[in-house]
């Protein structure tokens, strides 16, 4: 009950009622399952809810609402790139020639879809400067499993069986180093300079024959430039490892730097974070990996190929047999790949260029508005790219408000929180990506709004422990949700009643 | 730049409060040598060409045939009303509820999801999605290997195929053991999973099996002794995993009933477009017991501080982002708004619905089978199936591009998907669901008759 | 910015920044205008404001969330009928078959869309029991005027020219004496008997030879079925007069009552009320107007026509002199229309006389609820049809607490207002009607709070006095808006600055 | 019952409380002699079967051909937003705000509707929308009669046929004269309004006239004298009248700068879908000193309680639910939503979008025109057009009907449309907008010399 009146809803279980809803196929036949043996079917049916269409639609209008997301407001969430999810792509995923196509259908009959993947296979190869690239994997992390299986699977073609780590910096994101371990393989952790770059000298000492690959996100989770990458990939090929680009801040770089031409084996590209299709509060996304000559033999099956005629069509099974396999049924999640297809196909390549430096301005102007105020500790000067790092540190010490604190006020002002506590290398940590689709003016009241919470940590503290004052609800009981954990409502059990209609 | 909000004035400003004189010297931090050149894509393209462009791609696909194909793809009625609520901006431009007091929507819908899947599957504790249905797969049987400590898994060749590919995938990667069961040759069971050889590689000591993975239905269609299979696999210590359609799980058994351990499968049935393979849902549960191994976010009910009841992300010791390479999995962004449309889809159906939806399915591939048998395509296999079901067709590959140019798409070409089980070499797997009409059906069985004329193979199997 | 922090929006003209946005259609050769003589050009710029998508979105997304509606909640506006609006309607509008079809473009390229309109026709037809119905009329108050003018060209064809009044009881809606007006007739107003029906006496002494017509609504505005219809109508038609029944209380007879077997001679029906078009905060609707076989010849033009072929076409210009000629440029809200005709189809006759059931029987059910609490006044006893009336007058004497304040304290409770303070003869009137898509629960929470807002104005008048105290605003100066109307924003002028992109 | 919420339980439950047997109890005020029987009409029908009736009958229709139509409704590229924005239940389930502390979203919107239109117009007073173009310039020409105590107005035959025709159907019911003025027979103004004709009629001293209504463009495209039609209207005390596009306004000189005193036009243009004629909007817009004359909704700014800025329908007392027989007209139900559209597209085009959208427009209709004129269709009229003007084609109706059959819609049969304007009997009105492409255009050219063979007609007016 939105515009006024409370806010929170009952479950949706809450809301059923025996006998309600239905109508909605043609009845079957009443003998349609007599032919299913009697031990193969289930003794009482699912506790399913019933609702007519009015509670459905209620449901799920004001459960809505309850939620910020970038359709309503700011969402400086570092890492995630929180851009704008245009319209007309979401429009383009529902046409029914997309959205209707069956993943097995002969490739006489998709025509337009393998042209559509394949070329956008072309723009990304553009983007990155590689020579191949799979669209198969559902998201970065996916992507990055697929990635270091192709490593694996290159040094075990050499027959290079010994090659057993991974080299991952300390500020590297959480699916780093469990990829490495998914792949069957040992995480080497990297420590940090000061300037935010991996500490060459422990790199160098870890760097060895054992060496199956390096995973390098660039720019870094700190939002920094990784300014000695050329020094590190040499000798990272020295040693006859292989080496990794996490991709995730791809929308920092675009043509600026084709991690291809620096000399990377092999990158993800977060489509749902650099080209903006949506999120979903969690996902979809894809993870699309693009790899150069070394690890083209190895990219999952089925690959999208153009025939000398014109006509596209998907490999064959085991036309290629140095394939890592598949990696997931089916060839890939086309209706997220269709959306990013529209979003480079909108921007063009002039278009990408202005979305980095538009970002980078953006991070580096917000950066210099927090730096400027004194309110915050950055811990890494100079300029940053499309993110940076601001502490509470300081606040903390002098007035006990925390990070955490922070982000829950900002809620109160109408935007979301950062990504925060993230990397987990600095303290009270807070990264901020403002995007190159906000505004200057939401650019100043955000920063305005964090000046002011600061100043409020000195004048007012309660009022920030205690924020969000705003929201549906205020911060919640997380250490009883997980010491007795409640993961399920528990329904009355279904009954085998007539239909209602 | 399309979607920008920054003016050349507002360039300016920011330039000259960072103190810069350009952008470029913002990536003066890119040594020159890699530094790259202007990127040759084509120029920016306004939303109207835009909307050209992409109404003539579509347009060269063909996605109106009288189909008959699943094979793990399903086409289902979806309600208007379920597309409508997911194309509300507060679900579908949120990222993961990572603050949860203004998230609660997103939060809230993942935990109704867990419980409409737990109420389907019969099993306690869901995730709040994985990829899709072979990557789901493909976890749970590295579920049962960090459960049991073992590290061999015996597979069902009743799976789909690309099921079975994935998870050989993966277990490459982490150095497990796959070995497939075999199917049953002939009699009244078969095509379905061979208990006999099940128990078989069971029995081997020194090799002892961290997981026992059939389908339910199979990919052929057929219904799988679920219960059996989990018994046997019990009796070897080893987990039981059943790979479900989770429609069909308004009729069939559900996994909690004959004794999974862990229920993986596609969610794409319940209500997804096809889209060409994805975005789907994995589902992927299982019992209480196993809570902790289960990989990817799961979402708890809790309270706020003045006690009102909220939702919250729980158990995120598994997760890489706290455990890093001693997490459960590297699994992050998930596929939540596919949960959510799954919950959208079954909250309008409601159960009476669902029902409907499973006993029309069974009654069209009735009416197919029927149809398919009196023009000379009769079952391949005696068994019970639901919806889906192969027969048999002398040179399937090219009846099937013939059927084609007559605009029914005849479901898959088995010898071609699973060349290596040469007891469907000559079959052809269809499917009906209940937006399948009888005119379809009609149009396959004449343009099949038009098309093998004569030719009908001898009925073969229990039909024997 | 809704989850959290501040609700209210700036004016789109705020949001905007000249420079931002554009580059949605292709960029024109720059010659194009020049053919258009510079004394017709404008010499400004309208300043329409300047926005990226983000910002558009975002407006909308945020301003909606400040409004009730029926997908939010309960909507109880007696006589508005503000009944579930179902999603597949609008599915189907958007077909681009439907939504791109030409208004003018000829008979062989529309068969779908005539064919869907005459079975829509086919199908008021035995809903009213009328003999033929014209789909154009764009709102009740559109199909009163039309029935008005069909009654004028009904007497002027017989050349009874004195026939120059509208009876019209006291209880109806303000279109109807409007309507009279527009038409060129004086309207007569009737007054009511204690139980609501027409006063017979007054009604037989104001009939008379110079009676046009006298314009009943059946069920009235206060929600009771005229039991004297027969009478009344018989005495109309020996006076030589015609009767035009207002059909926006529809909902309330659907199977139960059709007007044209009980005499009327024409009527119109809300489309937006009785077949759940939605009403899009104001409108659209859609008053189709059906009449008996005196009035068909009157008919606006174009109708539409079935050849005995099975073809369908429009009436051609002329055709038919005797009509009343075009009410509208094209033929009707064929939109709202087949959203009409798909919740028809979606009913059946049996579907359509459940739905008059349910409201009746939610609405009696409602009623009882509140004359057992005794809370509030009941003027009317008996049944009701889909509305009943309620009345804050004893609240008022006892507390001050008017039927607006009891409106206001409703909006806290997470409910729409009844219609309030209408009809105009009853004191502190509340006209409620809950329709038949709410649930009883639904119906039980809205008496629920009635009787404890009853309550709570004994006990606590001022927080009645107050509210609402959880909508986005508080009362509004209504006077000072009347007294120094702002009806316009009056942006910073436009420019002929060159395109932004 | 579909939609419904009531189990059998839940009626019984309300019955016993209400103390009836049976709903028919609830009926007993019905007079037997009245009662009906059931309903003759189809069985419900389940969405699924509603979905595939429906989209057979859209199927029906051709809604796709190279549509060179305008005439009074026109195609405009509409960003997908827009219909995004729409689709949101917070604004097409709501009704009339009546309590506008919950409806400040539907009032904002209105009020910004009103803005933007007094923008374009260059008019100070918008109302909150009219139904369509032809009933706004009806209740216009009402509002010049109550306005000046007048009833007699003067109409140009160059306004749209079924505008004049709603205007008579209005004036003969309110008992108000309207007289047409007629159009320029020949010479550089030939099509456009007769300004010494109308000059003549407003010099009648014993039938004053209360308003003369011009339109710009022209029913036939033409740009027409409005400034001065506008003077002699003003100097004979009279009111003048512009009805307008609106979309042409990014260009064309807004009434309020040539001294109109009311502008009423349709809205369709501004991104709203044909439909087969409705839902459309009619905007209806007048100076300051008419605003007590405007019918329907007005909203206005105001404050809160607490001094917050905040909207709220206005100056009620003309309306009919105030004034009842008196009220300025009997509007209630208006085209609110539709006004919101226009808004939502306004606001994604942008003052440049708008613009292009008219450059582009204009730039394909000179395309159009060149291409006709070659293949043997020459322009009508002489004068300055902006996208839409008519052609001389021998036998239009006949070659309409052809071109109709090779895909093109040839635009509108001007000898049918108005066939009481002889001088137009030979023409084909046709139009280009930025939707149109170069495709169509040649299409339309290829098929026309196919059709029309050798005889083209010699041109005619300025270009003789
Ligand atoms: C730096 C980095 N790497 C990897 C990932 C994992 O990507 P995904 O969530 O798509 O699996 C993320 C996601 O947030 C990330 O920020
Ligand atoms: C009884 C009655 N008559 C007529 C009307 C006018 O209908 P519309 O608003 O569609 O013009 C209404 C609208 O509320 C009404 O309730």
């Amino acid at each position: 009950m939105s515009a006024s009146g409370p806010r929170l809803q009952p479950t949706i279980f809450e809301r059923s009622k025996p006998g309600r809803g239905g109508g909605l196929v043609p009845h079957p036949p009443s003998d349609a399952l007599d032919r299913i043996p009697t031990e193969q079917r289930r003794e009482r049916p699912a506790g399913l809810p019933e609702l007519n269409e009015a509670e459905v639609v209620r449901h799920y209008v004001n459960l809505s609402q309850l939620n910020h997301a970038i359709d309503v407001g700011f969402y400086p969430l570092g890492s995630c790139t929180m851009k704008w999810n245009p319209k007309v792509n979401e429009w383009a995923a529902r046409l029914p020639g997309f959205a209707n196509l069956h993943p097995l259908a002969p490739d006489v009959t998709t025509q337009g879809t393998l042209q559509l993947l394949w070329e956008l296979e072309q723009i990304l190869l553009e983007v990155t400067g590689m020579r191949a690239v799979t669209l198969q994997p559902a998201a970065g992390a996916h992507g990055e499993l697929t990635g270091i299986l192709m490593i694996r699977a290159y040094h075990e073609a050499r027959g290079d069986t010994a090659r057993t780590e991974v080299l991952v910096p300390d500020s590297a994101h959480g699916t780093n180093p469990a990829t490495a371990t998914m792949a069957g393989l040992h995480t080497v952790s990297l420590p940090h300079e000061d300037d935010g770059g991996v500490a060459v000298e422990a790199f160098r000492r870890a760097l060895g024959p054992q060496t199956a690959a390096i995973m390098i996100t660039n720019p870094s989770t700190l939002g920094i430039f990784e300014s000695r990458i050329g020094e590190l990939l040499e000798a990272v090929h020295e040693a006859g490892a292989l080496a990794y680009m996490d991709g995730a801040n791809l929308n920092a770089i675009l043509g600026r730097f084709r991690p291809g031409d620096a000399g990377f084996d092999v990158m993800h590209i977060n489509t749902h974070k650099t080209f903006s299709t949506p999120h979903g509060g969690g996902g979809p996304g894809a993870g699309p990996v693009a790899v150069n000559e070394r690890l083209e033999p190895y990219l999952p099956a089925p690959r999208i190929l153009r025939d000398p005629d014109g006509a596209f069509r998907l490999e064959r099974p085991g036309e290629r047999p140095t394939s890592i396999g598949r990696m997931r049924a089916f060839v890939g999640s086309t209706g997220v790949l269709l959306r990013a297809y529209a979003y480079l196909r909108t921007h063009g390549g002039s278009g990408l260029a202005e979305v980095t430096d538009d970002a980078v301005l953006a991070a580096n102007y917000l950066k210099h508005r927090l730096a400027e105020s004194g309110a915050f500790d950055i811990p890494f000067e100079g300029v940053c790219k499309h993110e940076f790092i601001a502490s509470a540190s300081s606040i903390k010490k002098r007035t006990g408000i925390r990070t955490l604190d922070i982000a829950k006020r900002l809620l109160d002002h109408g935007f979301h929180a950062p990504t925060v506590y993230f990397p987990l290398t600095v303290d009270e940590a807070m990264l901020i990506e403002p995007t190159e689709t906000e505004s200057v003016e939401t650019l100043d009241a955000f920063a305005d709004a964090l000046v002011a919470i600061a100043e409020e940590a000195d004048r007012d503290p309660d009022v920030i422990r205690s924020a969000p004052h705003t929201a549906p609800v205020r911060r919640l009981d997380e250490a009883a949700a997980a010491r007795n954990p409640n993961l399920r409502w528990r329904p009355a059990a279904g009954d085998w009643t007539p239909c209602p209609d | 730049m399309a979607y920008g909000p920054h003016t050349p004035a507002d360039r300016q400003r920011m330039l000259a409060a960072i103190g810069v004189r350009s952008v470029d010297d913002l990536f003066a931090d890119i040594p020159e040598a890699l530094r790259a050149g202007p990127l040759r894509l084509d120029p920016p393209e306004p939303e109207q060409a835009l909307v050209t462009r992409l109404g003539g791609l579509a347009a060269r696909n063909q996605a109106d045939l009288a189909s008959f194909l699943g094979a793990g793809a399903y086409r289902h009625f979806a309600p208007s009303l379920v597309d409508q609520m997911l194309l509300r901006g507060e679900w579908y431009t949120a990222y993961t509820p990572y603050q949860p007091e203004v998230s609660q929507g997103t939060l809230q819908s993942i935990y109704e999801y867990e419980s409409l899947m737990a109420e389907l599957l019969g099993l306690d504790v869901v995730s709040a999605s994985h990829y899709d249905g072979a990557t789901a797969t493909a976890e749970a049987a590295l579920m049962t290997c960090r459960a049991t400590r073992r590290d061999r898994v015996l597979i069902s060749r009743a799976i789909h195929p690309h099921y079975r590919e994935v998870v050989r995938t993966y277990f490459h990667g982490a150095g497990i053991a796959v070995e497939e069961i075999p199917l049953v040759a002939d009699g009244a069971a078969a095509g379905t999973t061979d208990l006999a050889a099940l128990e078989a590689l069971l029995a081997e000591p020194e090799r002892p099996a961290a997981g026992v993975l059939l389908a339910q239905p199979s990919f052929y269609g057929l219904l799988e002794p679920m219960a059996e299979a989990a018994r046997l696999a019990h009796a070897a210590g080893a987990l039981s995993v059943a790979v479900v359609e989770p429609v069909s799980l308004a009729v069939l058994a559900p996994p909690g009933a004959y004794g999974a351990d862990i229920a993986a499968g596609e969610g794409q049935a319940l209500g997804i477009a096809p889209q060409y393979g994805g975005p789907y849902l994995g589902i992927l549960a299982c019992t209480d017991a196993l809570v902790r191994q289960v990989p990817g976010r799961l979402v708890g009910m809790t309270t706020d501080l003045d006690g009102r009841r909220a939702y919250v992300m729980t158990l995120q010791a598994r997760e890489q982002h706290i455990r890093r390479e001693k997490a459960a999995s590297n699994i992050c962004t998930n596929q939540t708004l596919l949960a959510l449309a799954a919950s959208i889809w079954l909250a309008a159906l409601g159960p009476h619905g669902l029902r409907d939806v499973v006993a029309l399915g069974a009654a069209r591939a009735a009416e197919l089978e029927a149809a398919l048998t009196k023009a000379g395509a009769p079952r391949l296999h005696p068994g019970p199936y639901l919806n889906e079901f192969a027969v048999r067709v002398v040179d399937a590959p090219r009846v099937h591009r013939e059927l084609l140019e007559r605009g029914v798409l005849a479901g898959l070409v088995l010898g071609e998907a699973v060349p290596d089980e040469p007891s469907v070499r000559d079959g052809l797997l269809v499917c009906a669901t209940e937006v399948t009409t009888a005119g379809d059906i009609a149009a396959f069985a004449a343009a099949l008759g038009e098309v093998i004329g004569g030719r009908a193979p001898a009925a073969v199997g229990g039909a024997a």
